[in-house]
């Protein structure tokens, strides 16, 4: 065991506060789920990338810094704890970059990648459909080979497509082969949302902000990849025709994706928390200020677990089964950790500030990106071994 | 012994329902947070009110059930008015029922001989009975529900949760007044639930009709504030029915896999423990309230000598709230993404839960009331 | 609602407390589970039945008081707060009493019923097989037709039998018809566990406690019925052949079995629990103290649910769906007040004392009488109504 | 950065582990309880020791992996001791390695040039790595495990758990002493684990070996009790463990309605919560290791300044013990009635964790403990 950070590590630390302290914009962005916010949001998202902060782990050449995993612990750490904006080009970078990383073609990857670091395209996910939520093998969005055209032609719905009313692009997968069922027959399509057939409703979330948007592709074009812009710019596929399960499989599980959930949001949100229960210490039941221990304790324990993750991934060892329990946990700790903060509001917790918004957002944590249902029946199957049927 | 609800009260609540079934639909709910019906794109605009509703409550006497006959009411208990609140939370009705009819009506008829201002307290009993709208607020600057429609307003100097119990306020300070709108300082603040037309209510105490002052002014509040804290909890209750009946039609409907989500063992046990906490709260607001009404706690061996009124109201309102705070996740989990959109129903009644489960005191408030009475000997 | 007690019923107190406190053993009797222990606990139930407490609610001819459910509760309420000892006859009282009462002939009530009353039959159950516990219609116990000697020869193996070491005798579900599967073709039994070719093996149980037994039946013989009390001595059969399902069914779901579990005894328990959280409230965290409060309040609710449930069924209405929820309520709630208790003692805990006895005691709850996880399932399929597949 | 064992580390554990599975098995354990192996009937009346197994230990160096080298021992550290005392935990070990090789060995190790008897540390540090017992009790009467068979007592004269942390004791008060078994007062008790040995000491503070007093015998109170809490904790998710193991193995091969007890999905989230609460409290358990062994803590933006190793055991203490009496109750349910006798094997480990759970302070005051320094500031 070894706590400590390495001089370049602390360098990198240093440089990442100085700037966050110099740029992040005071009293924080309103929400990048409103058309407004959204803006506002994308100035952030340039400034991030021409100060070189955007992407990290990149290689140089699309935007990045080639940080470490370490590196880009702290980078969140730093990022959550300077209170800067949510990230509205995470779908893109987390979900996928990895992907385009593994199965795009060098041409595709000298394309779509900078233009993601560079927030210039804007990158919503298409996985979920009206009738293929849990069940994402449900799909049922189709692609019909136009040979004549040389290229596909996508129809069908998606829904649920965070910012969908706001970005540029949209990835996701669609049944490639008609006879085909479940898991087989799906291939991984990129396509801009601005393509011919396409079109987006917003609709509103939970809290109101038109997060959300359905996306409906009637006869959508997509031309066959022969390298050049043009084209990819028209949209394309990752991967093989009627391999996108797996395409899209492999990284999900992928340690940058969801699974890997930085801690530095968490800690910082459990470091509010405990600067609130301070506060309000004096009129709060034992009861609350127990919880409010109990989700600083979460933080913690997922801090130091997350430790552990990386320690295995820097070593060349995968974390493997333990990365299973991540998504779980956090999703779960999101959520006391805002209950314990509406809990020391009392009366006041139903005004629509910060904590009652950030419990509505954290609500959707166990259920999106697997349900933690799904997530413990992994858990039990895959980690512990217990049968299937 | 006999631990259930007359015919009458429940006739009357069955009605309750079914009026409200009519004229309470989820998209008047969500009309009445403004805006388009069915679509929330932000914090409602709307007054909170669903007028159909609140005459034809009217009209039916559920806003005298607790005034005197002499002012035009029903002189029925606070037995009798849970029930109905169930109702009114079941179909997530914003219009102000449980102040306007319960802690209002309830507080001034306790001293409809005795208040000051003896005119200004009949007349407005008689007033609650005829629909008129008063709403209630403890502290000197509370949030107050509905306050921005309300004809008038009955303002309570202490709010009984802002008080160090081991340093109680002087009785002597507390006074009690009727004030008009007009005569309130209102400050619209946006909440959760848009629907509940939320305000902060800035008043002087010195002004308006007074209806007690010291140690009554003080027995006053105490007395509406557990009346306060059981309206809320019978709303929690019909709240988290609703969101379980909901949440059950869903679910029996919503394939994924081949089948129906309902049919996972996971989605049944989530329910199947909101469910409990549903059940097991109601008996304890069954019990309060008719403690409240003047009723006697029932006896039994080895009982510990607790202020039982007190200790009832608290126990129903910390176990009502902790089960419609659980219900809303176990819904919206249930619910999957759908849920997570105002295009579904739920969230108007989640946020309706994650309101009054801390108004007028939270579980964890209660929870410390209840210990404190019961370890104190 | 009128929550006072009636002069006739207050009266029933009055002479059911008096008649406790004269007799109740002082300091309590150790474990019915126990041989010692079983043959104190067999002298209490005697004087249990001499002064006609044995079974209030049964009708005078076989012991009782033909008392009221009202008058029940009472007795339960008050044998419990005068701390007076478990009722090692109550496996036979509670699960095959009301069978006997619905099923029975006129003969077998006149033969059993008073022989049970005072204790001189002592009943195990005999519902559990090694690979029929959760899943009882997975049964394979067999009888099988001697129509030469004109009776059944019971043969197979029962387990969890408890206090099957000290009983004498056994009801029970076997397999008579050969070709029947599930829940068909079983039949109720009794039988006497001195009958030749019966075999009990005691075990113990968690406690420590002999508590359990496994019984063994080589080519048992039942003869037929033929009403006289010799034949009945041998043992019977409840219901008809091949009917026992339904017979078994009918009664444990019966209001006085299992499924209205007085709330007597959980509010004795919350009454100690709280005298413990008072002598120790100076050296215990806040959390503890909450989850004392919380177990007392799960006894308050428990006994106002059952005050419903009781003016139900004595104003002629099913509780119906209601008691469905009882029995997770009342066996989590046990488990509950215990924990609060254990926590209390902190260090002491270990100590193998009264609440650490009860807590091993309280963790059968969820497990016995179907699973928790099986009432689970009933409430949502049947109460709920949610699909069962 | 690294947060894991070292590869030396991993591997005396698995050799400790390996060597465990050999001479510690269930039956073992049953044995220590004493009565026929596998039949327990009552309370225990064996000694609690597995001879072998300790002396297997003693040869491989574990008892000495605190102990100085001048004393024989290996001059490793904590870290180093908690990976093998996970495995003690995960075989139910009965043996006080935690206490001989954990909190004496570390407690005498911080005193060996400071000590009024500096003769007698040594030497029992000596004899500690060449496999003599000792134990240690916190308080003027404490319960302690395996006091019957040791050779020596390690006694600190107060018990942290009993000291209200508003008003802490005269820290010139505090001593700590050394004594012969034959020097004490052994009432032997029945604890729910038979293989416990456990009794009540009561000593004299005046007699025996002085270790340390006054100011110094209250810091190395203070920093044995955080040496105790946290070995049990390493116990603890080593239990943790096993448990879950067990239970995975039994619900695969026990069938009922025709599928294995595992394939329905409330066996299997009961199981995979359980793993949860495992897998987070084990980091902590490591964390606070590495900080009581003289680590640095993780710096990170806005932690909150703490005694971080106070913290840190309290923290791992509160965890571990919450998460193995959740696995006991959820391994106990998925086995169904076999758990709930003594021919599983299940028993053992259950009755160890609730003991060990509420050792050296249960959850209740660690998070006690955690609190008061979060919110103090």
């Amino acid at each position: 065991m070894d706590l400590t950070w390495s001089d370049s590590e602390q360098a990198f630390r240093q440089e990442c506060r100085s700037w966050l302290e110099g740029n992040v914009p005071a009293g924080g962005l309103d929400s990048g789920d409103t058309a407004e916010g959204f803006a506002r949001h994308l100035e952030w998202e340039h400034q991030l990338h021409e100060a070189r902060w955007s992407v990290v782990s990149w290689p140089e050449a699309y935007g990045g810094r080639d940080a470490s995993l370490w590196e880009w612990l702290i980078f969140e750490e730093e990022y959550y704890a300077a209170g800067a904006p949510q990230r509205i080009t995470q779908n893109g970078i987390f979900l996928l970059a990895p992907t385009i990383f593994e199965f795009g073609t060098p041409a595709q990857q000298d394309h779509y990648l900078p233009r993601m670091s560079a927030a210039r395209d804007l990158w919503c996910q298409g996985w979920s459909e009206p009738n293929a939520g849990s069940d994402l093998a449900g799909i049922s969005s189709r692609a019909v080979r136009d040979d004549e055209a040389g290229g596909w032609r996508l129809s069908g719905q998606k829904t649920w497509t965070t910012r969908g009313a706001f970005c540029t692009h949209l990835f996701g997968l669609f049944r490639s082969d008609p006879g085909s069922e479940r898991h087989r027959g799906l291939t991984y399509f990129l396509v801009p949302l601005d393509a011919e057939g396409m079109t987006v409703r917003g609709f509103g979330r939970l809290d109101g902000d038109e997060g959300f948007a359905e996306v409906f592709l009637d006869d959508v074009f997509v031309p066959d990849d022969d390298g050049t812009t043009a084209t990819m710019e028209r949209g394309g596929i990752l991967g093989g025709v009627d391999e996108g399960w797996g395409v899209a499989m492999a990284t999900t599980s992928s340690e940058r994706g969801l699974t890997l959930r930085s801690p530095g949001r968490f800690r910082a949100t459990a470091a509010r928390l405990v600067d609130l229960a301070r506060d309000r210490r004096g009129e709060s039941a034992d009861s609350v200020l127990d919880a409010v221990t109990e989700a600083w304790l979460d933080a913690e324990a997922y801090a130091l677990y997350t430790l552990a993750d990386v320690t295995d991934l820097s070593e060349g060892r995968s974390p493997g089964a333990r990365s299973s329990y991540n998504k779980v946990f956090w999703s779960e700790m999101d959520l006391r950790l805002h209950r314990a903060a509406l809990d020391l509001l009392g009366a006041e917790a139903e005004l629509d500030g910060g904590w009652m918004k950030g419990y509505e957002f954290a609500l959707s944590g166990p259920i999106y990106a697997g349900t933690n249902e799904i997530q413990r029946n992994i858990i039990a199957e895959r980690v512990l071994g217990l049968p299937r049927k | 012994m006999r631990f259930a609800p007359t015919e009458e009260q429940t006739e009357f609540a069955a009605a309750t329902g079914a009026l409200l079934a009519d004229t309470c639909p989820p998209s008047a709910v969500a009309a009445a947070w403004g805006g388009e019906v069915g679509r929330h794109t932000g914090l409602g605009d709307g007054d909170g009110r669903i007028r159909a509703a609140w005459d034809a409550l009217v009209e039916m006497g559920v806003n005298g059930i607790l005034v005197p006959e002499q002012q035009g009411g029903l002189a029925m208990s606070l037995d009798h008015l849970v029930g109905v609140l169930e109702e009114c939370g079941y179909s997530a009705l914003p219009d102000p029922v449980a102040d306007s009819a319960g802690v209002v009506a309830h507080s001034l008829g306790q001293c409809s001989d005795t208040a000051p201002d003896v005119g200004a307290v009949n007349d407005t009993l008689a007033a609650v009975a005829a629909g008129s709208t008063v709403v209630s607020g403890f502290g000197s600057s509370p949030l107050v529900a509905s306050a921005t429609t309300a004809d008038t307003l009955l303002m309570f100097t202490r709010d009984p949760t802002r008080v160090d119990p081991d340093a109680p306020a002087d009785p002597a300070a507390d006074r009690v007044v009727l004030l008009d709108r007009s005569e309130v300082d209102l400050e619209p603040v946006e909440s959760v639930d848009g629907s509940r037309a939320l305000a902060r209510v800035r008043w002087d105490a010195a002004s308006g009709a007074c209806v007690a002052q010291g140690s009554a002014a003080s027995a006053l509040t105490d007395e509406a504030f557990l009346v306060a804290a059981l309206a809320d909890s019978a709303l929690l209750v019909g709240l988290g029915r609703a969101m379980i009946d909901l949440t059950v039609s869903y679910v029996g409907e919503r394939k994924q896999f081949g089948v129906p989500v309902g049919s996972f063992q996971a989605v049944k046990h989530h329910l199947a423990d909101a469910a409990l906490a549903v059940q097991f709260a109601e008996p304890l607001v069954r019990n309060a309230a008719h403690l409240m009404s003047g009723g006697v706690a029932v006896e039994a061996p080895g009982s510990i000598p607790t202020d039982s009124r007190s200790v009832a109201v608290s126990a129903a309102k910390a176990r009502s709230s902790d089960a419609a705070k659980k219900v809303t996740e176990t819904a919206l989990q249930c619910h999957g993404a759908i849920g997570y959109t105002v295009e579904a129903d739920l969230h108007l009644f989640m946020k309706r839960a994650w309101a009054l489960a801390r108004s007028h005191g939270d579980s964890a408030f209660h929870l410390k009331r209840v210990r404190r009475q019961l370890l104190a000997g």
